[in-house]
């Protein structure tokens, strides 16, 4: 196993595939000769030649929508947003053309496409540029969602994404690029649509995805720590399809759950887990599904305001001690 | 009456123009007994003729090769049937039917044909303009000399999604054909009261740095030979051309459409200039078409009686076509197996 | 009080606060010359005249961008999307500009402007044409939204929306343009934020809005007649802020629920509702909130099919038997 | 070294031009002080500075009304600093203080002041293009005679609203004017990557039958004059004016860019001409600055000891002013009373 950055994991994913698949490219605002915006692409241009690695203008909607028509004829394109909050831009490409065209063509097209980059609050970005799409794209039948937040499923996961012949919403975030984790030597692609026990737990399960999980992860050795709490925490991975039968194994275990986002909570992802969860074992519920989200506001720029939007390990361990009746 | 430069110097051999007069007649066909199935109750959601605007669609898309992409916006009945898809499938998915040539799935404004290279039917509006610049790229990408050709209406001009297509198209020389079927109104707004610049070859063609090139869309061998041109330019990796097709559109913008924004006196016009009795003109002047296959002022001749007779079989074939299962609701929205989430 | 369309009722809305105020305008395709492509802005060029009833091209960024600079410096603008399916391309102005605008400020702009029309599954209009967004403009904090389900309340919450200081996105629906009902005479405002008991009742709580509300009423009268099952029938109007009140309230009575809505399962705006409810009072209820929501697929063109995804009065009345152990 | 057509007759009178001699220093060095700032990790987020761009924001804003409205994007330090804005409450905000202009709500790209019709400051590409038509939209509306000016840089040409703006601007006749900052690159794409045509006019003057003029945007009297003519025309009716401002950027395109894709020799050519070196030539050809006051190469002058102080004295109020109270956080998102869906 190497230790490798989620940026390089990434990197290595999309350099794999594009070995092995002439008809995967990769197009977007600076991934070639700046190397991407935030060196995700790092090499790839020298590797692969202008034909492959492709700078575009500033034009979501455009190359979005190129990609997308590309990907109709048998290409398999990677687009990058330079961040998610400017796929605002060309979600109706998103929506309307790649997730509709299979269904509305009555099956005739595929439109095998990733759309990658990253999202979220990455310090002082404020409201313009710290979007957390994801239960957006979630309610899209005809999209499937990728949230990884370690460097080996960031790796598995986009080359589960780039073999994927649907399109893909693949999301990073902005404050894991640099991390650190072991990635599995050789061939390693993660399934779509499986969630990652993080932790092994028998008395509440902690449920997250993305950045999220490292405060979550935390809270867990803390609540173990000084109060003898032993969470599983449960790393969704997938975001749609969402894996249901693992977080129902584990709440018919622990019968008490805290779902931990970034997301806004009115109408956010983890309103989306909490209804599929109660619709299927409510009565197995000791008490209520809790929420750590961000809070309802747009995103200030100030530092400590932001951070105070942010789940943390103080607000994730309240929660717990809440659904534990502590 | 119009003149058609067509006269001059005959672009295509008798066959072939045969064959688009034909396919002309079709269309008009296929969408005057649309119309009345509509009107019955029979068809649902938006329906938006195509009668009127023929030759644009027959005229390009007949000069182009069977592998070349086409796509257009959701007034595409006509470029479906010019693509050679059978009225059959094309008349069941108006009525909503598994034998539908999107299962009926997509209706009117959703026709695909994969077989044909026929990439849809588009019903946002300018949304697929950058998706004919994505076929136009995988074949610069495959080097496969495949040209796609992508029509939308003077309307679409003011979607941004078409400039930054053309932006991109243009600078990466991508094998691509825009034709704006510049029927001088969107739904009821006339081209002046959307449009800064009346010349949509400065908008389309100037503004990006591409060929551009404003031709009379009614005249169907002036259509092709200006796709001609494009096509091959295209194959020879100089890039995309903009064809501002001027054309007429004879029905409302769609069937609810009482149409009170244009004169009757205008709308006669059009009928004396109608396409079809132009082309029908221009055939018997070079003597390859007789008063017994086409007499269009009489609505009569043999053609005509065959190209309804098919219409006629379309539609008992629509009407007779099985709904598809209510389960296959669930089917078609992704190559790997559906999980719903519900 | 007059019997109205709802069509009318939001004509009159827009007239009645034109005459009053000359800083609202409406601007958006066909509806001036056209009288609106529903003929909701019907004679409204003939009486306020060009400067005020603007036909635009079709430009959804564009002109919503120039509302929303428009109410930036005072003005008041309707900016009137033919469905909100054309929203899509609009979004960024929406999301980025009108509501974050007051915030990124610092507080020293306010964006009074409406966004209205049309929205979801209208009748075979098929995938892109029957978007039903108010999940995802529910969740931003900045926006209001509404979603009238009468002539009554179309009319009352449409002059409140204009008269509103902040933005407001107000969603009709394509099918209810032609149902009449009665509408106060005078002055007649629906405070923002605030639900409407439809039906009283005792035994199960029904949460519905939109369209929905005729299919949630019928169910409660067969419900009543078949099954001697009282339900007390909802209906949310405003979608954000969410009357909660209202709802647990009612819960609190009743211990059971079911949203009724159009919108997909998914994250839907249903799962918002029933974990904002969960959230508060989860040990009151007796059953799950169950959802009678569109099913997960996207929107076919098919009449049988379409009709197929929607709430219908077996739906409803199945989840109340269900909530209600009969 | 380049030439300005500035010096052969002045525009404005002296006073004038030496307040717009101030005003680039005041911008030059207030971003440098808060660039220092930002690697001291003072300052978060994306930070864009302006240097070698001031005679654009300058030279333009200088000769407008105050009751003009005023927008730019990301790249906005010098245009708020250009329309009076104080660098106190523009350094708090970098800090994110609540006496920052946007109460430490908005940072570096969102800059605001809606006292001096400084309305943003904006961060999407392109997305305030169409709200500074919405500005003239209403100032026509209510016939107050005022213009709106909007910036953006070459690498926004290339996003769809710019084009849907610019037809509604051309054809209402609104009176906005256009100013594109052309300094070559977008991030780390140069022009010639980014645009199928090099002469931006052509795509934002031409495509939609305005007028255009391009430019020096270093020349600062130049761009006054360009800017005046523009609100001539537009305060007389005649709508709007597109202007290409090239200019050059000395920093990277944020603070991380390490700037590879440009020379050193393309960098010392432009500081050779750097627009306030150029500036203070003319002014003394002229007789109406002293090297007392001004003195660049060598770095001082009484003026850049004063505008120095002045920066200083901002940096030390932002330092001491207090952090925005945590709750802060559910202020300012509505005029009516906002109620936290949580
Ligand atoms: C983004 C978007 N906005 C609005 C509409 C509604 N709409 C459908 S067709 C149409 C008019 C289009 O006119 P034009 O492009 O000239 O094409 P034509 O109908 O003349 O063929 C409008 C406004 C839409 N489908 N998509
Ligand atoms: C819609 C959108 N896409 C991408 C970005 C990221 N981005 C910010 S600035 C920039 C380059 C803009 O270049 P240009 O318009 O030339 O302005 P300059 O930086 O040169 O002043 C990019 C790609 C963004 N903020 N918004
Ligand atoms: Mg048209
Ligand atoms: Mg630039």
């Amino acid at each position: 196993m190497a230790e490798l950055t989620y940026r390089v994991a990434l990197n290595q994913a999309m350099t794999e595939e594009m070995e092995r698949d002439d008809r995967v490219f990769l197009m977007g605002e600076e991934v070639a000769q700046y190397d991407g915006a935030y060196k995700v692409s790092q090499g790839m241009l020298k590797q692969f030649g202008e034909r492959r690695i492709i700078d575009a203008p500033i034009s979501e909607e455009g190359f979005a929508g190129i990609g997308i028509g590309a990907a109709m004829v048998g290409l398999r394109p990677i687009i990058e947003f330079m961040t998610f909050s400017f796929s605002l831009v060309a979600i109706d490409q998103i929506v309307n053309n790649a997730a509709n065209m299979r269904y509305m063509s009555g099956g005739q097209f595929a439109v095998p496409i990733v759309f990658r980059g990253s999202s979220g609050m990455a310090g002082c970005l404020a409201a313009t540029h710290s979007h957390r799409p994801e239960a957006w794209y979630a309610q899209i039948p005809g999209l499937t969602v990728l949230m990884p937040s370690t460097p080996a499923d960031a790796k598995g996961l986009l080359k589960a994404a780039i073999r994927s012949d649907d399109p893909v919403i693949f999301i990073e975030h902005e404050v894991l690029y640099g991390d650190k984790g072991e990635v599995p030597d050789g061939e390693h692609v993660v399934p779509i649509g499986k969630a990652d026990v993080k932790r092994a737990g028998g008395d509440v399960t902690l449920i997250t995805y993305s950045r999220s999980l490292k405060a979550t992860l935390a809270a867990a050795e803390k609540l173990a720590a000084d109060e003898g709490i032993d969470a599983e925490v449960i790393d969704l991975r997938s975001i749609r399809p969402l894996d249901l039968d693992t977080l129902l194994a584990s709440i018919l275990k622990t019968h008490r759950a805290v779902i931990v986002e970034e997301d806004w909570p009115y109408c956010g992802l983890g309103a989306g887990i909490a209804d599929r969860i109660n619709q299927r074992i409510f009565d197995e519920l000791d008490a209520p599904i809790r929420r750590v989200a961000s809070k309802d506001a747009p995103i200030p720029y100030n530092r400590r305001m932001e951070a105070s939007m942010l789940p943390n390990v103080d607000r994730v361990v309240a929660a717990v001690k809440d659904v534990c009746y502590r | 009456m119009a003149q058609l430069k067509t006269a001059e110097k005959p672009l295509v051999e008798r066959e072939r123009a045969i064959g688009w007069m034909r396919q002309m007649l079709l269309i008009r066909r296929f969408e005057e007994r649309a119309e009345m199935l509509y009107q019955k109750g029979r068809i649902g959601g938006f329906f938006h003729q195509y009668s009127g605007q023929e030759p644009v669609a027959v005229g390009s898309i007949g000069i182009l090769r069977d592998d070349d992409y086409v796509i257009t916006a959701y007034r595409d009945h006509g470029h479906a049937l010019a693509r050679g898809m059978s009225p059959r499938t094309a008349m069941a998915e108006l009525l909503g039917k598994a034998a539908g040539c999107s299962k009926g799935k997509g209706g009117s404004m959703h026709f695909f044909d994969v077989e044909r290279n026929f990439l849809g039917g588009h019903a946002i509006v300018g949304g697929h303009i950058p998706l004919a610049a994505g076929f136009a790229f995988a074949s610069k990408y495959r080097e496969d000399d495949r040209v796609s050709i992508c029509y939308f209406g003077d309307g679409a001009m003011n979607q941004g999604g078409m400039h930054e297509a053309f932006n991109m198209a243009s600078m990466w020389k991508l094998p691509v054909i825009y034709v704006v079927e510049n029927n001088g109104v969107a739904m009821g707004t006339q081209l002046v009261r959307s449009s800064a610049v009346l010349d949509l070859t400065v908008r389309g063609a100037t503004a990006y740095g591409m060929p551009g090139v404003a031709i009379n869309g009614n005249d169907i061998e002036q259509m092709a030979r200006a796709t001609l041109e494009a096509a091959e330019r295209a194959r020879d990796g100089q890039g995309p051309t903009f064809i501002e097709a001027r054309t007429y559109r004879f029905k409302g913008h769609s069937i609810s459409d009482p149409g009170k924004y244009r004169t009757k006196q205008e709308l006669e016009d059009a009928h004396r200039n109608d396409p079809i009795l132009l082309y029908e003109r221009v055939l018997k002047q070079r003597g390859w078409l007789s008063d017994a296959q086409v007499d269009w002022l009489s609505q009569s001749g043999s053609m005509w009686d065959e190209v309804k007779a098919e219409i006629d079989d379309a539609v008992e074939f629509a009407e007779n076509a099985p709904e598809p299962e209510i389960d296959a609701l669930y089917e078609d929205i992704t190559v790997a197996p559906f999980v719903p989430q519900e």
